[in-house]
């Protein structure tokens, strides 16, 4: 689950980060107003969306109160904005974060991050943040430094410090850095995120400041958290895969036109390879994962039958924990209740295959299993091109 | 022979008296497995169709002498299991259970690490050795046939796919490991080409891995420094996947790139590893690799 | 700091460990009332003092509601208990623990404690609990289980399950003992225990209760748990313990004549050895620690010249980090200051000995000071007998 | 030679800006001490009378190849600059804060022993080696003579008292160290033996101890069991102490024993140490405990 900036900021205000003066408005009168009450000369509208790139995008507009802030606003605001992440339909913009635009003296680099290969949370910094920092983490490695944490002791007071010494040689600003470090630790452990960073935490006068901040915290354990659903932003997310979590699947949404069901994101993501490679085009993927019961794969054929753009079904199962029978049971209950037209090619190895297979062979519904994976993804990729299918 | 797991393996199960951990037990018992107990807080003195039940993994390794173990505990609960498999001398955790939260699994894979033992997931369908007849884990058995392939891979039923292959090809496999799918896992690629390369029984190794992370990078350089040297192909799943939902920086730093399949493929193929492209394809290609390597 | 049972019991009870019905009383009347509204033929008046060894003082009363309840309370509260712990000046009695009495089917041992050893807290456990465990402990080892918890994972579920389960093959009992096991590894770190202990836990049917509880927190940590002040009992403690505490003094009442002053536990205790090998007693020991200032020094000697018994004053000092020269300071001003008669033995060696002396010298003050420190103690003994000293 | 600190030692001290710190680096260098420099953080490029400050352990040792540090911080916050000792190579760490949580030092010291430090402490007077005019603490250096005596203790003044009169009678001390009072601390008395019995220049050993506990019954086993073999005297406070204001069974039951004076008297004449009395006469004893040896 990812969180807005504006609310990522206010996890670190809460904890004693300084972050510019400002507020989240939903309407471009009210934005004009919060300009004003900032009393600085320059403020600045950031689109508040769960995508980076906002800046290229038009998402981001430095502005003098001179300029009409209120019209700017109508502009950003109950627009999609489309970034280079969000894909085509772009995110909905609900929100405008206003800000103070303070002055920059040196803009520095924070992430906190679980590194997969260490199994350790780990600090990154660099005094050299901002919008280049993937590009300095590629040619200036020696300006990245970072501190894995023990899993057991935690961060220590004087693995901040140290940090905060290699950004800056003033004691005051050092001070500031090495708690806007361990409070962003804390965070990331204590919500169990999976990414906290502040990019850039600036350095203005005597003061440090979070400019921008992303915090997401790992679905996994949100569990941990539930105080934390009052701030999803179901309007970023999909709403087909909103369903799709509440019923413990992955749905993943596409530009093509062949539905598929598979168990497992490698699964997935071999079968979205081939469909390709066949020259077809997924229109979304469902993994069904492995422990669904019958229930859960006939919810997860609704879900997919209800995407009108879908020309063709491909069921491609290896079950391991997934029992083909079980498997079996919920699609040909999904296909009864729907009364579906559509082709559906399935595909099924695995536990349990001959139970599987009698019971979509007994179904009389008109499905099309075949064995090799290959021939099954050119077949779909022809049948929702309307062709005739060699098979 | 094989790695980690072998006929002489003693097996228990964490969780067996749940729906799945009693399934999968006897089904492991049926491959050939050596399940000599299971463990549920509570229900010592029972049975799992003559499998003996233990309140605690101390009280089933004392009674059984077991060195192995099998988790299916749900995720929020999965963290003690390991640890106490760990504090009671089990040598090798294969741990099943998916979406573990991410902290919890790094934490206890320091103490996993510390302590030198293996872990094996989570979020993986776990370990197979055909010629062992010695199965800890979910896969299905029956796709499965011994020989001299060795397979690991970051994808649970991508394994079956190419496993199901390798065995049509009639070639058969000396040990299959799944690696797991979660951010943060016990054994890595490399871990595992190490005991490959010692492993006399084991010829050639398919390696599956996806886009997201290093650890196909890691391998890749591992290779490329001589510790591993038998024939190797390699599979990459997500060549096309669409552009990540990534936010933020920090991933990409941390790995020194941003884990792209481009990335991977071209990593492995310097390390003289071949890629294939097309998943339906990976059983012929490692029949040529092995017929090469005979020549 | 030490807690009343019934504190302890509240801690407990408050995460869930089932305590026997019952309630605190501070009068007969209360006590009478609270016995009757219990509604069971038997309870038990249980003195609530800071003392072991309550049931042989006369402390704990057995009675069936048909006895005289009321006039059982007032022969205890209001009185100073006398056990085997407390010195004869005993502890007041200012309330009554009313409760109900259990069918007792087995009492268990628990306890938490920092092993000095391993420096691990360490949980002991035995299925032979009960006022014998000291005993069962010496000559029955093999019936006392422990777990030495590591410092930095803490104490784990099956830790806590595997304890339980050598203390009952039951397993709805085990289940209850491993959750007050838990809970009582929970407190102890929570709250910086110096002690937890359950004796007995007795199995009650098929029930778990805390029949008696004993919880100590360190005094060093106090400051991690300010609340808790709340809950310390003033009367149970020396006022003048009291008063010193607050200046960070450590003061220890005796029975006898002389008043000490010294610098470590170590020599306080070596210096009571040494008057005693000499023949005399002292009245206390005041011991000014390591980094006394000079107005600390002085509030040590005021507080030791309130006590009226005080015949004679030892003085014995070997400075280190603290001072010579700033005790002199403290002690003089302090003597000036109460225009005391008494005679005043120094003997003192350290850190700025030379300024020390020089100070005590010019004080023209009725101070002796003596070299050796066998012979200070010796005259000390003399002087407080009122015998001529041969110094 | 003596044991743990010597002339080559390179020694920090943490918290040197405070008035203790300050006093006592002070005094530690004029003895003879190679006081090398001192941490304090935001105070770095600042000087105490000469010796430079650093804002972390990490920077002292990398500029200065420290090796030991002397710990003056307030109780509340002394468990992280332990950590960041080790963290930072430190071999030797001497505490002197007194009153420390005892879970803050049992949690420190856990790290302390995993990297296969020495901690001196807390609540220590520290360790000085008089013939190698070094000396780490806040002891008065004055009474001290150097010599063959090696002394150890758990009680800070009453170490100064038996020196003062060792050095009286002629009896200089290779090293001289104080365990600390608290109720957990780094090294035990089996520990400082063991390092004596290696020191050649040390001849014999003073043991001091005081009622609670059992570090003196595990010394006396020590000793017994053939692990230290030179001649040693001891004394043991608070023999007249009156009875503990002890609650509670837990410290009886951990301890195997009541940690009474008599107990540990008896266990140490069981293993053949000169117990005394009168704490005047320690002098005394270990001069004719040397004149026997000598014959």
């Amino acid at each position: 689950m990812n969180l807005h900036e504006f609310q990522s900021k206010e996890l670190l205000a809460a904890r004693g980060v300084a972050v510019p003066r400002g507020s989240v408005c939903y309407d471009p009168l009210e934005t004009l107003i919060a300009a004003r009450r900032l009393k600085c000369d320059i403020v600045v509208l950031k689109a508040q969306v769960h995508s980076g790139g906002r800046g290229k995008a038009g998402g981001v507009a430095v502005m003098s109160l001179e300029e009409d802030i209120r019209g700017k606003a109508s502009e950003i605001l109950g627009k999609r904005l489309v970034t280079n992440q969000t894909g085509p339909q772009g995110k909905p913009v609900s929100a405008l974060l206003v800000e103070e635009v303070l002055q920059v003296d040196k803009e520095i680099y924070l992430g906190v991050v679980l590194d997969r290969k260490t199994g350790k949370v780990t600090i990154m910094a660099s005094p050299a943040g901002g919008m280049d920092i993937e590009e300095i983490a590629k040619t200036q490695p020696e300006k990245i430094y970072t501190i894995a944490v023990d899993p057991l002791r935690g961060l220590t007071g004087y693995q901040a410090r140290a940090l905060a010494y290699r950004l800056t040689d003033d004691n005051g600003i050092a001070g500031q850095i090495s708690h806007v470090i361990t409070t962003l630790y804390q965070i990331f452990v204590s919500y169990d995120c999976s990414l906290a960073e502040i990019n850039p935490l600036v350095i203005s006068g005597d003061k440090v400041y979070a400019l921008d901040a992303k915090i997401n915290l790992d679905d996994h354990a949100l569990f941990r958290h539930p105080e934390m659903e009052l701030w999803r932003d179901r309007s970023q997310e999909d709403q087909l895969e909103l369903s799709a979590r509440k019923d413990g699947l992955s749905y993943i949404k596409l530009d093509g036109d062949i539905g598929c069901i598979v168990n497992g994101a490698g699964l997935a993501m071999a079968t979205l390879d081939l469909i390709s490679l066949h020259g077809g085009s997924p229109a979304n993927f469902l993994d069904v994962g492995g422990g669904a019961s019958e229930q859960v794969v006939a919810d997860a054929m609704s879900i997919l039958l209800d995407d009108r753009r879908v020309k063709a079904v491909f069921i491609n199962i290896f079950g391991g924990i997934l029992r083909c029978d079980v498997l079996a049971r919920g699609v040909i209950k999904a296909l009864k209740q729907n009364r579906v037209e559509l082709p559906v090619i399935v595909r099924i190895e695995g536990t349990n295959i001959e139970e599987g297979r009698r019971l979509f062979e007994e179904s009389q519904l008109p499905i099309r299993m075949i064995g090799s994976l290959d021939d099954a993804a050119r077949i779909v990729v022809e049948t929702a091109k309307g062709l005739k299918t060699a098979g | 022979m094989a790695i980690l797991v072998n006929r002489n393996s003693r097996v228990i199960c964490q969780g067996i008296t749940g729906r799945n951990g009693k399934f999968h037990s006897l089904a492991c018992k049926a491959y050939g497995t050596n399940m000599v107990g299971g463990v549920t807080p509570g229900k010592q003195g029972e049975s799992v169709d003559g499998i003996p039940v233990f309140n605690t993994v101390l009280n089933a390794v004392n009674e059984t002498g077991a060195d192995t173990s099998l988790i299916f505990i749900p995720a929020a609960h999965a963290k003690e299991p390991i640890l106490e498999a760990v504090d009671a001398g089990i040598k090798v955790i294969v741990c099943i259970t998916e979406g573990i939260p991410p902290l919890d699994t790094a934490s206890a894979l320091h103490t996993v690490r510390e302590e030198g033992r293996y872990l094996i997931g989570p979020n993986t369908p776990g370990i197979i050795s055909p010629p062992e007849k010695c199965k800890v884990g979910i896969m299905p058995g029956y796709i499965h046939s011994p020989g001299p392939v060795g397979v690991v891979s970051r994808s649970g039923t991508l394994t079956y796919e190419v496993v199901d292959q390798l065995t049509k090809h009639g070639l058969g496999q000396s040990t299959c490991l799944g690696l797991g799918g979660d951010p943060v896992v016990g054994m890595s690629f490399v871990d595992v080409l190490k005991l490959f390369q010692e492993d006399p029984e084991t010829e050639a190794v398919v390696l599956i891995g996806e886009i997201g992370g290093s650890a196909e990078e890691e391998a890749a350089e591992f290779i490329k420094s001589g510790g591993f040297t038998k024939p190797a192909a390699a599979y990459i799943a997500g060549r096309l996947a669409p552009p990540g939902k990534r936010m933020g920086h920090a991933g990409a730093i941390i790995s020194g790139g941003t884990g792209t399949a481009h990335e991977k493929i071209k990593a492995l193929e310097a390390a003289g590893v071949t890629v294939v492209e097309n998943i339906t394809r990976v059983g012929e290609v490692m029949r040529d690799l092995l017929a090469q390597s005979a020549r």
